[in-house]
């Protein structure tokens, strides 16, 4: 298909879409085994039946924002496709936004507003609802909690809130949560100056230093991510960009690496500093203050990471290369000394910087200069718990968050949510909060609504990239902000003056219309209605012109000090499942059939453990194992992973829901059950310092695998079982 | 005609050393074969019936009732996965291919020998043949994801612009398998027109129409038999090719795959071996049956009939032990890595068991036993040698169709086969329609070529004619 | 259509590029209405993905590493899976020269599938669900295969007929990267690029001339339509 | 004695008789198994349209020059001329219905082509080729009925007598018309 | 037709039995002598007696040639699939040439063989008029007990002297049948 001709050719196709959708379901398709032939009763003038529509929009399945073609024949979206102009993903996609027609043509999708219990109510009735809500609560006892997407409710509802007068809304997710924003961004205030999450620039990078991030994953933005990788490998003739990671367990990203250090937990800060230190020594030059306080052979040998090792990186990175990175994320940030680590690991950067070695970091300006809502700690998550037990939370929205999975079991979310009076969910499935909700009143999903996202990470540029509805809604859902509006203007009075949208679209057309203004944009129009059509036309606004500059990186003074670890036997590596990243979109089945790209495994939740690890605990692939932490126990089956330490086990997250939907239901088991209270400098959750003891449970739970299960060891060879568990023996034989 | 006379007590030794060498040399007048022949055909004993109606339901539920829920639900059903696409129905395809060899080795070849001793029990070969051949026939039918499409194997003009594709050897098995089910059904009949004349001359009521209907009016006229002859000839020259090129061509369909563990010349004769094998041995069993639960058969098959089976047997299992040998040690030599890793897996690996239990059955019992004469001379010996016989023969095309696709050049896609329920249910069944039809066939059609035993009584008797002297019978020319 | 008698689709893959995140796995699903078979076929083995992430490990730990490759049909020129289908079902297209399956032809011998020796070819085991309305996704262009038939990677031949019918229509060639399957479109790093070899200027016939390339078993005489880029890495 | 010719005779008649016995219940078969005429919610006659009246196929089946299918037409499009047209007939007050209801009339298309089949009526269309061409005189008669025999021998034989043997290399392979 | 008796008495069949072939072939011999031609004799027996033994003239069965025609119709009939088709109708697979011998050889041995055996069991029927489609024709049940029926067709003034002739060389009973030879 030609993309870029759609887009030019589409212009008018797309102006009208607010009153067209309307008609565009009754359509046909010749699929007659599937679909029912219907004329239309009213043909818009954009579909001819047969013939693709493309509509662009912006991906929801996680926060980064990237743009998304929605091909539409008939009314029916069809496939999704990368907006090859967007600056953040340039026409590419992962596997979660190519999966996303399965959740908006999901049959266990919440098909129109209820009650507790699960009686259908009327639109009417569920506005209602909110309005009494509005007016007869006292406004600090009004509570909206928000997911991470999308921008324009998080700000639709801070206005709103500030009408009111009550606290703005908490935004949190899994996801932010193991990817600890905040502490990134604290640590990077100390570094750069500037309290965000930087963008690291590892596609001129001739070396990727990378500390537990899982870029290519699901960090922060990992399709910007996964281009600049592909750039930096074999995006420069000539120059083939080297990374290396160093994390317990090797992720995905971990596995692209070339050199994969697995450090123990706790130790990266101090591996950091030692890599400084060498980096230092190697230029000749004096090491600055915080790397000169450690001794890289006793901080190797802690780490159990071989020195030579690092002194060749150090020295490839001084001495050969031109451009070099360090970036922190994922479980080195999840101790009670994230932010040191994370100060400590940034701080590279600047004494890179002082070896005159380009700055590869930058800051994405915010869109419209205007920075989104920053996601919410874990430690204002906790306040929140506290202020539901104690009765101070009178009403509670809850928008793209499914807190009851989400939130640790141990916080008591359940328990206090209990207590709340009038609890409102606008899950667009039904999920495990939605039972605790007094009213459910779902949500399109975002191929039906209407919305915006600040880009946040990634972009070079400003980017606001705007959503907007591919069909009309399958069910009867209505989109939050409206029925917010709705019950605002039934509210009526000072309210209704501040907040004065009559809806949604209205909402988000005076937030895009202050671009208008702009003359640096990608297009420029005079009529409101033109520039409109091109927003929706080009799947949001951002510049012509990169505009980020690399941040001047300090080094900071920086005591990293000793990670805290739980009472257990193993270390426990909590990380978003490479596919499913939070599970959100758990009841996918495409995504629940992509097989994990380290393990194959599909559909189940697996605990990867060392085979020396297995062969002394006796587990076998696909053994069931309970794993006990202090805060609570899980079961699952054995993977015996070569690529993680013998002291840590890795459980992905995404899986053990008991809600959601036929295919999410009952399968697998929920890892943030394990996680605790600790929380680092930055009020970010210290889900690294877990430590499990595993059980055997004497049975067997096999996993589903696209690998066959003998054979992908070592170079393929086959060994028969009990020839391997021979060996197996001699090796722990000869440590004992 | 041979009336009995009784010998004198001299020669009693002269005439049992006689029939150990040309069997049937105590001759029994035509009456008294035909007399015994039908008696054995009209035994539709209580047993009998119960037992028929038995085979069929099991037939009816196990083989068709699975066969009808595996086509309705989808080929999931089998045990079948990737990589290993083909499974218990091609093992048991190949088996019983291999089982219909029988009929056509032991009555063609050895009619073209002209070997005596094989007159009583051709039919009954014959029949196997047949019968294992239509069970056979089934496989490729029943593994087909879309058996009702199955037509378009054949060729017809069409409107689709669209032949089979001469190309595939699976078009060459359709062909290959049409000719020899036909060729071997007609080379059953033609030989049993004269005994289904004797049969409706001695029958009364719904038998007797049959039989009218079935021997085509024959009356044994020179004209008739002069054809008869001539055409059995034929056909005993011609079906003897047909049969090499049927298994041959099943062995291709392995051997022309760019599939290493299929990918071998010395197929083709392995094939054949192994189906000689296991069709001989499957003779010894069904004749075992045949001699034990049908009347008078002890006088038409006798221990010296399992005597030579035996021996043809032994020869056989060294044939197919030399084939064996061949296929395993040259790839083995040659090294390439998935080779080694396919027999690794044979030996070692999850089907060993199965590969052991091949070369148990194949090579070490028949070699233990079968030197013995006194052993090979007892019936109920070489009907255990012929169900263990095919029972190593089974687990050799287990191990060929199902071993080899367990390994292949991507080590990431490695598997291995477990047959399902309604895969051993279907292959069980055919087991039970074959010893239906079996069954049935003993009580409708003489399983005995009269006939032809009678011209055995007369084969080696010259007759002088004017002043030549020529053999009385048009079979020893 | 001048230049479209010569064409010759060919697909690069950089395996230095590739990280193994399956989003064309995902994509390659929902662009060709593959079926989701569900937990307990896919853990007997009846995954239905037309392309898959071959992986495997190297080395011990901590040195292990962790190879990709993305594996789907290779649309090979000689094609070893094309003679022995009895019924054409499977067969080389002149005018693509890709190797297609014609799913309406087939009668599931499941030979094909057993020849191949990239294990490329999925097979329908069952008829596949997809609940009301989760139908509506389903791609109007392609066959919803049912039970008992054969599929495989197509190269996205439903994107190459229309846009050649596209440029048909305007009346110009088929320009470099108009095409592109869904795996190559999804690819967030780059590392599929798919067009006409033909075409001396097309992206990858430059990238498939790389000291880099290779096809994979090549020695089978296949002579396969994907170009692998080996992957490098640097030792420390 | 000389009964041989007779029997070749009887010979004759039984293979005779067989084959036609066997042509007859082909024939049945075929008939059995073709296309027949389905009944339609509205009975809309194609002859008054067309011949009387002179409309184009066009300018109800709009989208064939465009799009894959040729579409049906919507309700409005019956409505805009029937609001004058006989506006008391019963075909129309049924039409009138749809129109009030907002629904879109059931039409049952007679023309249908399998799941695994893609044709798409553009560049058909584009190239000339008329309606008649596939679908018969529609316009003479009362009923559209389907064209019987409309097969793949059908489309193959179009395909090679329209176009160069180059292009027929396009056009006949599979993949043309089996994605 | 019949000599001298023609046109005044119809001629009848008359079968005589014998269990053993010798007998029969001097039966044969002495009905020749009183000029009853071999193609007025018929003998039907249980088992293929060689028509030496029963002095019986020697004739060459016609079943080859069918077979041979048989198989010649199926090696027209492969050709003709197997380089017809693909002429008319090519489909490429494989990298393979459109006409590729080796498979060929395959259909062709497959077709012509089956032409063989199909032609030949015709050509047994045929040429035996099996199955019959007229009316009766002379047979004797105790053939298919072993026994030789010699029946041959004879004017009814001739019997007596018939009769005696093959008592004399051991029949053991001499009856008019009903039916034709054919």
């Amino acid at each position: 298909m030609s993309r870029e001709g759609l887009t030019r050719r589409d212009v008018l196709k797309l102006a009208g879409v607010g009153g067209a959708v309307a008609a565009v379901l009754s359509g046909c398709g010749p699929m007659a085994k599937y679909v029912r032939r219907r004329p239309y009763v009213e043909q818009p003038e954009y579909a001819l039946p047969g013939k693709s529509v493309y509509f662009a929009t912006t991906c929801r399945e996680c926060p980064a924002g990237c743009g998304l073609v929605v091909r539409t024949v008939e009314g029916r979206a069809i496939k999704v496709e990368g907006n090859p102009n967007h600056p953040l993903n340039r026409g590419s996609t992962c596997a979660r936004a190519q999966a996303a027609l399965q959740g908006l043509y999901n049959p266990d999708r919440a098909r129109g507003p209820k009650v507790r219990g699960g009686k259908a109510i009327t639109w009417e009735e569920g506005i209602d609802a909110v309005a009494r809500a509005l007016q007869d609560t006292p406004p600090e006892g009004i509570v909206f909690l928000l997911g991470l997407a999308p921008d324009h409710l998080a700000e639709l509802v801070y206005e709103i809130t500030q009408a009111l007068g009550a606290p703005p809304p908490i935004r949190f997710g899994a996801l932010a949560m193991v990817e600890a924003r905040q502490t990134l961004a604290a640590a990077a205030e100390a570094v750069f100056g500037q309290k965000a999450v930087p963008t690291f620039d590892i596609a001129k990078a001739d070396l990727v230093i990378s500390f537990g991030a899982n870029f290519l994953e699901t960090w922060l933005s990992p399709v910007a991510y996964a281009k600049a990788y592909g750039a930096m490998r074999q995006g420069h003739p000539g120059r083939r960009g080297v990374f290396v990671q160093i994390e317990p367990r090797m992720s995905m990203t971990g596995a692209n690496a070339d050199l994969w250090l697995p450090a123990k937990p706790g130790t990266e800060g101090l591996v950091a500093l030692a890599l400084g230190r060498l980096m230092a020594e190697v230029a000749g030059v004096e090491a600055p203050e915080p790397f000169a306080q450690v001794d890289p052979a006793q901080v190797a040998q802690a780490a159990e990471v071989p020195l030579e090792k690092l002194e060749k990186v150090a020295r490839y990175a001084v001495q050969d290369v031109e451009r070099v990175v360090a970036l922190p994320g994922g479980v080195v940030l999840g101790y009670e000394n994230g932010v040191e680590v994370a100060q400590a690991i940034l701080a590279l950067n600047g004494l890179l910087e002082r070896l005159g070695k380009p700055s590869l970091v930058y800051f994405t300006p915010p869109a419209g200069g205007r920075e989104p809502l920053a996601p919410a700690t874990y430690k204002e998550l906790m306040d929140l718990v506290d202020r539901m037990n104690a009765g101070q939370v009178k009403a509670l929205f809850i928008h793209g968050v499914n807190p009851v999975y989400e939130f640790p079991k141990v916080l008591g979310f359940e328990e206090a949510l209990l207590k709340v009076p009038l609890v409102i969910s606008f899950a667009s499935f039904d999920d495990e909060t939605v039972p605790y909700a007094h009213y459910h009143l779902p949500d399109h999903t975002f191929l039906e609504s209407w919305g915006y996202q600040r880009v946040q990470v990634g972009a070079d540029r400003e980017v606001l990239s705007g959503f907007q509805p591919v069909v009309v809604p399958v069910f009867d859902t209505r989109a939050t902000a409206d029925v917010l509006l709705a019950a605002v203007q039934k509210v009526g009075g000072a309210l209704a003056e501040q907040v004065p949208y009559k809806n949604e679209v209205e909402f988000i057309q005076k937030q895009v219309a202050e671009f208008q203004k702009r003359n640096d944009g990608i297009y420029q129009a005079a009529h409101p209605k033109v520039f409109w059509a091109l927003f929706l036309q080009h799947g949001g606004w951002w510049t012509q012109e990169a505009t980020a500059t690399p941040a001047q990186a300090q080094v900071p003074t920086v005591q990293v000090g000793e990670a805290k670890f739980d009472r257990g036997e193993l270390h426990l590596v909590v990380f978003p499942h490479p596919i499913l990243a939070d599970g959100a979109s758990a009841n996918n089945p495409w995504l629940q059939e992509t097989p994990d790209p380290t393990t194959t495994v599909m559909w189940n939740t697996w605990v990867e453990v060392h085979p020396e690890t297995a062969a002394q605990m006796g587990l076998e692939n696909d053994d069931l194992v309970l794993i006990d932490s202090p805060y609570g126990a899980i079961f699952a089956s054995v993977y015996v992973y070569p690529g993680i330490r013998p002291d840590t086990i890795a459980i992905p997250m995404g899986q053990g829901h008991t809600a959601l939907g036929r295919w999410a239901k009952n399968r697998g088991a929920n890892p943030i059950d394990l996680l605790g209270f600790g929380v680092n400098g930055a009020g970010d959750a210290a889900f690294g310092q877990v430590r499990v003891t595993v059980r055997k449970m004497g049975r067997r739970q096999v996993l589903a695998r696209k690998e066959n299960t003998v054979g992908v060891y070592g170079d393929g060879r086959y060994q028969p079982v009990d020839k391997r568990k021979e060996e197996e023996e001699k090796v722990t034989s000869t440590q004992e | 005609m041979h009336s009995e006379t009784p010998l004198p007590a001299e020669l009693h030794g002269q005439v049992e050393e006689l029939r150990k060498e040309h069997l049937l040399i105590d001759v029994r007048p035509r009456e008294e074969m035909n007399r015994m022949v039908l008696e054995a055909m009209e035994d539709t004993s209580r047993e009998w019936k119960w037992a028929m109606a038995f085979l069929g339901l099991v037939t009816v539920v196990t083989l068709f009732g699975a066969w009808a829920y595996l086509m309705s639900t989808g080929m999931g059903l089998a045990g079948i996965r990737r990589p290993i696409f083909w499974g218990l129905f091609i093992v048991s395809f190949v088996f019983w291919i291999g089982i219909s060899h029988a009929g056509t080795f032991v009555s063609a070849i050895l009619r073209v020998f002209k070997a005596e001793f094989r007159r009583p029990f051709t039919r009954a070969a014959e029949l196997m043949t047949t019968f294992a051949l239509m069970g056979a026939g089934l496989y490729p039918l029943i593994h087909l994801g879309r058996t009702w499409r199955f037509y378009w194997m054949v060729p017809y003009p069409n409107q689709r612009w669209l032949w089979p594709n001469f190309r595939s050897p699976l078009v060459w098995d359709f062909f290959a398998i049409n000719t020899y089910l036909i060729g071997s059904t007609l080379y059953l009949y033609l030989p049993l027109i004269p005994d289904l004349a004797m049969a409706r001359d001695k029958s009364t009521g719904w038998r007797k129409k049959l039989y009218t209907i079935l021997s085509l009016g024959w009356r044994g006229t020179e004209e008739e038999w002069r054809h008869l002859t001539k055409a059995i000839q034929i056909f005993a020259w011609a079906i003897i090719p047909v049969m090499f090129s049927v298994h041959t061509i099943v062995s291709w369909d392995f051997a022309v795959a760019m599939k290493l563990g299929w990918h071998s010349t010395i197929f083709g004769p392995y094939f054949i071996t192994g189906a000689i094998l296991s069709g001989i041995a499957a003779v010894g069993s069904v004749l075992y049956l045949v001699r034990t639960t049908m009347k008078n058969m002890t006088y038409f098959i006798r221990p010296e009939h399992f005597d030579t089976l035996g021996k043809l047997l032994l020869i056989i299992s060294m044939g197919w032990t030399y084939f064996f040998f061949n296929e395993f040690i040259l790839e083995w030599y040659g090294g390439e890595h998935t080779v080694k890793e396919i027999i690794r897996f044979y030996t070692q690996g999850d089907i060993a068991p199965v590969w052991w239990l091949m070369v148990i059955c194949n090579i070490f019992i028949p070699w233990a036993v079968l030197w013995n004469r006194n052993w090979r001379r007892k019936p109920w010996v070489m009907f255990l040698m012929g169900l263990i016989v095919n029972v190593g023969m089974y687990a050799e095309r287990y191990v060929i169709v199902t071993g080899a696709l367990s390994r292949n050049r991507i080590p990431f896609d490695w598997g291995w086969y477990q047959p399902s329920l309604v895969e051993i249910s279907i292959a069980f069944g055919t087991f039970t329609l074959f010893l239906f039809m079996y069954g049935m066939a003993s009580r409708l059609i003489p399983l005995i070529p009269v006939w032809e035993v009678e011209e055995g009584h007369h084969a080696h008797s010259l007759r002088k004619v004017g002043k030549t002297v020529v053999p009385s019978v048009a079979d020893l020319e | 259509m001048a230049g479209e008698e010569h064409t010759k689709w060919v697909m690069v893959i950089d395996l230095d590029r590739c990280t193994g995140c399956n989003a064309c796995v995902t994509a390659c699903a929902m662009e060709n209405n593959v079926a989701f078979a569900g937990e307990e076929e896919n853990a007997y083995g009846r995954g239905m993905h037309w392309i898959r992430l071959v992986r495997y490990w190297e080395g011990e730990y901590p040195e292990v590493q962790m190879r990709t490759m993305p594996m789907m049909c290779q649309q090979c020129s000689n094609a070893p899976c094309e003679p022995v289908c009895p019924v054409f079902a499977t067969l080389h297209s002149e005018a693509e020269e890709l190797n297609i399956q014609v799913y309406n032809r087939c009668i599931g011998t499941r030979y094909c599938a057993n020849n191949c020796p990239y294990i490329a070819r999925t097979f329908n085991w069952f008829d596949y669900e997809w609940p009301e309305p989760m139908n509506y996704y389903l791609n109007p262009d392609v066959t919803v295969r049912r039970r008992g038939i054969m599929e495989k990677c197509t190269f996205c031949i439903q994107r190459i007929r229309r846009a050649q019918e596209e440029a048909r229509l305007e009346g110009r060639p088929v320009r470099d990267g108009e095409v592109q399957p869904a795996c190559a479109q999804a690819c967030p790093t780059d590392a599929i690029v798919f067009g006409n070899w033909q075409d001396p200027h097309s992206k990858v016939r430059q990238l498939a001339e790389s000291q880099r390339g290779f096809k994979f078993l090549e020695e089978l005489g296949t002579e396969p339509k994907v170009i692998y880029l080996s992957s490098q890495r640097h030792e420390f | 004695m000389s009964t041989a010719p007779s029997q070749l005779r009887k010979a004759v008649v039984n293979v005779v008789a067989f084959a036609v016995l066997g042509a007859l219940v082909l024939g049945a078969t075929w008939l059995y198994a073709s296309q027949r005429v389905p009944p339609q919610p509205l009975e809309f006659n194609h002859y008054v349209h067309v011949q009387q009246l002179g409309l184009s196929c066009l300018y109800c089946h709009s989208n064939a020059p465009r799009g894959q299918s040729a579409g049906l037409p919507q309700v409005n499009r019956c409505i805009a001329c029937h609001n004058q047209l006989e506006p008391k007939s019963p075909a129309t007050r049924a039409l009138q219905k749809y129109a009030e209801n907002g629904e879109a009339i059931p039409w049952v298309p007679v023309a249908i082509q399998p799941d695994f089949v893609y044709f798409s009526h553009a560049p058909h269309v584009q190239r000339g080729i008329s309606c008649q061409t596939c679908h018969g005189e529609v316009g003479q008669s009362t009923v559209a009925q389907p064209i019987k025999n409309q097969n793949m021998g059908w489309c193959l034989s179009c395909h090679k007598n329209m176009s160069t043997p180059e292009r027929f290399v396009q056009l006949s392979s599979c993949e043309a018309c089996h994605k | 037709m019949y000599g001298g008796y023609q046109g005044r008495y119809e001629p009848k069949i008359y079968v005589a039995l014998f269990d053993d072939p010798e007998p029969a072939a001097r039966a044969v011999e002495v009905l020749r002598e009183i000029g009853i031609e071999d193609r007025l004799i018929q003998i039907q027996s249980g088992v293929p007696w060689k028509p030496e033994v029963l002095g019986r003239p020697i004739k060459a069965s016609a079943v080859p040639k069918y077979g041979m025609v048989g198989a010649g119709v199926g090696f027209l009939t492969s050709i003709a699939l197997y380089f017809g088709t693909p002429a008319l109708y090519p489909l490429r697979v494989g990298g393979f040439p459109l006409f590729t011998m080796p498979p060929a050889f395959v259909l062709i041995f497959e077709l012509t063989m089956l032409g063989l055996i199909v032609a030949s069991f015709l050509g047994v029927l045929f040429e035996s008029l099996l199955p019959p489609v007229v009316g009766k024709r002379v047979y004797h049940p105790e053939v298919s007990d072993g026994a030789i029926a010699v029946f041959f067709q004879a004017p009814a003034i001739l019997l007596d002297r018939v009769k005696e002739a093959l008592q004399q060389v051991g029949a053991s009973e001499i009856e008019p049948v009903e039916g034709s030879f054919v």
